[in-house]
């Protein structure tokens, strides 16, 4: 085993320098990415190695960094862009939506679009206004795109590589206030978990918690205080936001009978509600609750000062996981 | 406004069919390269004809003609070359011919049975592109992409390429157009922008979307700008030669702005009387690109009439072939719907794709009860 | 009373002409709304009547649209925008979702955004690619954002009026293929339904049907043809979307014990979702069988010559009446 | 990329001091306002080293420096007459200063307690925009309004009224930034797009936005661009001046490229070590905007050394005041999270607000235990 210890922000960077020494098509694109390394150093050093045809500071223009990505894939480039916050996402929007996700189908399956979009997602670092969102659920509504989220620095580093290999587009969501908070040991010789597939980080009894990105570190100081009450909570990082893998998920609940969502995202439409709506319809009769949803609430992403109250903490999951128990 | 219609314009073929001189720009083809282009002229004219009365006959969705913009697009589509890509918008059928696009692939989009099958790279023709705009960016990377595999300013033959991207007046507002200049401008990218002019965007004209001649845009962007008569074949195809060779060589991007005019409606959707009028529709007609090309081969006895005579003959074969196969065209089988959405079928797909099956095949049985 | 017969293409316009004599203040914005009357005619002969300065001919370039927009409603106006088909309004994407949408918040509340987005949505008119689009859910998750949509003529007449007379930011969603296709009798001095309510449009026992936009058509459609097999569906046209207007629908749900939500976009993560989420909460031991949904599937729009298979369709919808029945 | 920093730039004052002629533009004011823009020039630069003190210390989330960039802003702030309308990025805090938003508001901004609070028609000065490019057309749509006003072009004082929009060079290559000048130009809007280029948007140089200056990206839309020395608050202060009546005249839209320097980091957050020559630096220091202001009062004899010394108290009791303020900010109440979503709490955001009062309430509870 050859075992190295990174942060999330470094595993990202070895990451995608092994997809690129692995691939030359490989190139990154985005907005100061290259001399300086990204506003959260991600691609440091990156663009010394690898040259700035490889990894290119683009001009200040998303729907650009997008367009001449699609482009560059015709081309049979593979690009990976960084979005360089969650709120920058929208200039790119239409891109997005209208002409990546798109391809592969109206070209009857002859152009693919293996573009990955890395954006910085969520809140809790203290920043202005769009420096927080937590966009998901809009590109997961959208067919032809794959929306993945990591957690942790370990899933971190294997699925950066297996989204640059994916023939198709994804959206890669990196929960930003943890780039440099904890370290992993990293196997860089070990088998990934596949990338579309979502795993129980904590087996338990009592109710099944569903979290990703962010939520999951919430999830499981959820999980760990609940011991004292005696609660012996399931946390699964579902990572695959789409398509979703609710195999695991239908089987937990099915165990528990009850089930609470995370995100930080707003509730309302937010990821929650579409796991809520298939657990019901698949597990109806093994529910003793509804599901329950802890979001961010269904306001604009709060001033700073005040954003701790409007992010979902262990209390509010534990509050949900209280009130499912006692339906 | 007369700065947006008077600023000097290439031109190389007067409508009357002479040919001119200008200073800068020369056709480098011969007779018989002029009776090629206009036999492509007229095949093109007639493939548009055609689907104009097969929309007419329920059996196109709608169809976007090409009517007026021949010269346009004939002139710059044969100035690519092979290796050369075009990224169209939904009306460059003309430059859909000139990259051997079968027609049928157009009209069976237009029919609605899918939404653009050719294969890119077989063509380098990009997919029709609906949303206004979009492509210049999709041009200005792949062009991007021809400077990262080392295919600009070689030299050597075949190997150097270039972009078009084709565009409308009405596209010149887009956010996404201008952003294309900004990045070709920047990363010097082999492409060449070219506007056709037709002096409409639906109902409004040119100038609700600008105040001065849109060539002059490419000046504050960082690379030459040229206004050429859009209807004129050989000035397109002289200026386009020009643009494409500057790119392939390392001279970075250009715009080209073909002055011309939409003589149809906007789409067969659409009704022009209620915005212009049809005294200028008339002065048009004298400019039309295809009776210039004919009026200069009779003039200097390029070509004989047996010439004319076959390529009637061929257009109307064309035409007879193409409706025929549009009749001919069956609708798709409804569960091709859940495929190619990704490389491989999600689990989620499936699913749907078989709760549409059996719901069909339970729909067949009661109907059949 | 004082009736007249419009489609709905002709009560837009009268509501748009009406909103416009009350108030000086409202503007018109859009690509060819003004000389042509809008590729639907909804603003037909307004130009005329209120001038150039009032319906804006605008270029081509929907942020431009939005962004202008909010600059006028700035200056004191009322812009009231058409986007010209759902598809193109994703340019505008990041004007709506981060300015129209947070302006009131950001600024604590000193600035409103009176602003109208009127898109006609949804498919079945044999279009091509873009213009068959479903683009509701995506706003309905943006807080700050109020979302419509009408179904028939008479409430169109109306809610485009108060949509107008709105101090919030409405996204107003037309079914365009109902445009021109049915008509009603419009008492010009009734006292209108509010605008953010759900109304119970045929009321029935043995299940709720829940549709908005193009789907209340659909709705009905089945409700009928359900009468032969011993069905009688309630059916409730949601008509808002965000804030949604969850008592009716509790209160049927209640009653019949099952649901079905049905609407044109993706079933992923659309409006079906959240709503099956609340009701699930809500009436949890009131529903015999989970809250079923029928919606677009979770592929691009497809060509229109399969479109009439993949919209939802009467039998897909008494299909699930059937199933949630046999729940 | 010679072309970038060479072409004519209009200066009226040097570097040293002293004051040169322009053919076209000359500074309207004498010598007091003279001394009165050198007050606003050092107050607005105490603000700035004020904020990135405390943000040092903790009390703000983050700080974007003007530093460098106080001519460029006291110069065009100074230039607005009370019925103009300007639109900021998040680094105008010389403007707010001329449009008397006290500095505190945009303390709260960037400490985090609110997102900007100021009453935008009380000092017509819009909030801060943080999505680059954004504001440029809410300017166009201010300045849209202007016209349906009808205060454009009637010649009668102080009711004719322009618009300014503030952005960078960074900000040119958006879409946004774009179809601003595309509507500006059609509408002949009484806009002045005002680009502080201040030589970076983040890392990146300004060559990689454009390849040419950027006030001649302009013309290509149809209106006048020009570089001025901003560094220089008497040129910044004619151009602008001269700008604005062009629009309030009617005269429509104008660019003016204020070629400045940010001397600091971009924000707080920013190492610019990582990205840019520290000689660099030094040579932007011998072009500082409040030098040569002061160099050519003294030199003049315009003030006497109790001005200078009046000024540096009145800054220092603008700083203590300040830093006090700042410290004694108390964090908002969670419960106002839920209020001004919309004009009135809708019954969903009245539940989430009530169900974070009991939640919260509960834990009190818990914790009180
Ligand atoms: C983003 C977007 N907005 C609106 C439309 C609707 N639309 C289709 S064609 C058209 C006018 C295009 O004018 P122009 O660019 O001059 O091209 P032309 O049709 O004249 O060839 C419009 C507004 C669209 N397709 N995409
Ligand atoms: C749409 C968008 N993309 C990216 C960013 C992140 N960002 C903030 S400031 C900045 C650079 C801006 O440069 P410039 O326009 O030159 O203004 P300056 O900061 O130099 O004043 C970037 C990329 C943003 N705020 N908005
Ligand atoms: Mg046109
Ligand atoms: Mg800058």
């Amino acid at each position: 085993m050859t075992a190295t210890t990174m942060s999330m922000a470094k595993a990202l960077n070895a990451g995608l320098r092994r997809a690129m020494d692995d691939d030359s098509k490989v190139v990154l694109m985005g907005e100061d990415i290259g001399r300086l390394g990204g506003v959260f150093r991600i691609t440091d050093g990156l663009q010394k190695d690898f040259g700035d045809e490889r990894v290119i500071d683009t001009p200040l223009a998303e729907s650009g960094i997008l367009g001449t990505a699609v482009g560059l894939a015709l081309r049979g480039y593979r690009p990976v862009v960084e979005i360089q916050f969650d709120g920058f996402v929208y200039p790119a929007y239409d891109q997005i939506v209208s002409q990546v996700a798109k391809y592969r189908y109206r070209s009857g399956g002859r152009v693919g679009m293996p573009i990955v979009i890395r954006i910085p997602f969520g809140g809790g670092i203290g920043a202005v206004e769009h420096h927080s969102e937590s966009p998901e659920a809009q590109f997961a509504h959208t067919p032809g795109l794959k929306v993945v989220a990591c957690s942790n620095p370990r899933d971190t580093y294997w699925m950066i590589q297996q989204a640059v290999a994916s023939p198709d587009p994804v959206v890669f969501l990196e929960p930003k206030r943890l780039y440099h908070s904890t370290k992993a040991e990293i196997d860089v010789e070990a088998t990934p978990t596949p990338l579309f597939s979502s795993q129980v980080v904590r087996p338990g009894t009592s109710a099944t918690v569903l979290a990703y990105g962010p939520a999951v570190s919430v999830a499981m100081g959820a999980a760990e205080a609940g011991l004292a009450d005696g609660l012996d909570l399931e946390v699964i990082d579902l990572r695959t936001l789409s398509p979703l893998d609710m195999g695991p998920v239908h089987e937990s609940v099915r165990k528990t009978g009850r089930a609470v969502v995370v995100h930080e995202a707003h509730r309302n439409l937010g990821m929650g509600a579409e796991i809520a709506a298939r657990i019901s319809e698949e597990c109806f009769y093994s529910l003793e609750a509804p599901v329950l949803r802890v979001g961010g609430y269904d306001t604009p992403y709060p001033p700073s000062r005040v954003e701790e109250a409007w992010l979902p903490d262990l209390d509010r999951v534990l509050d949900a996981v209280d009130r499912s128990l006692a339906w | 406004m007369a700065d947006l219609v008077d600023p000097p314009l290439v031109q190389l073929l007067t409508p009357e069919g002479e040919r001119v001189e200008h200073p800068d720009y020369r056709f480098d083809g011969d007779d018989q390269t002029i009776a090629a282009l206009y036999r492509d002229l007229v095949l093109t004219r007639r493939v548009d004809t055609e689907a104009t009365a097969l929309q007419r006959h329920g059996e196109l969705g709608i169809w976007a003609s090409l009517l007026g913009q021949e010269a346009a697009q004939i002139g710059s589509g044969r100035a690519l070359a092979p290796q050369d890509f075009a990224f169209p918008t939904y009306r460059e059928h003309g430059v859909a011919w000139c990259r051997d696009v079968d027609p049928m692939a157009l009209l069976r989009l237009f029919r609605g049975t899918d939404q653009g099958t050719w294969d890119p790279d077989e063509h380098n023709f990009g997919l029709y592109t609906i949303v206004i705009g979009a492509q210049t960016l999709h041009a200005t990377g792949y062009a991007m992409g021809i400077q990262r595999d080392g295919a600009v300013g070689t030299g050597e033959a075949g190997r150097d390429a270039a972009v078009v991207a084709y565009f409308g007046d009405g596209a010149t507002s887009q956010g996404d157009v201008n952003e294309a200049f900004v990045y070709a401008a920047v990363m010097n990218a082999p492409v060449v922008f070219f506007c056709q002019n037709n002096q409409w965007a639906i109902s409004e004209p040119t100038t609700r979307q600008t105040r001065v001649p849109l060539y002059q845009r490419a000046a504050g962007f960082g690379f030459p700008g040229v206004r050429v008569d859009g209807n004129d074949v050989l000035a397109v195809h002289a200026v386009t030669t020009e643009a494409l060779q500057r790119a392939r060589e390392g001279s970075g991007p250009s715009l080209i702005e073909a002055f011309t005019y939409r003589m149809g409606a906007h789409t067969t959707t659409d009704d022009p009387t209620r915005y212009r009028h049809s005294d200028e529709v008339e002065r048009w007609k004298l400019r039309d690109p295809l009776e210039r090309v004919r009026a200069y081969l009779r003039r200097v006895n390029a070509v004989d009439e047996a010439f004319f005579t076959d390529i009637e003959a061929e257009a109307e074969e064309l035409g007879v072939r193409l409706r025929a196969e549009v009749r001919a065209l069956p609708d798709p089988d409804p569960t091709t719907l859940f495929g190619n959405v990704f490389t491989e079928q999600t689990p989620e797909l499936a699913a749907e794709q078989e709760e549409f099956r059996s719901w069909s095949a339970s729909l067949e049985t009661e109907v059949a009860r």
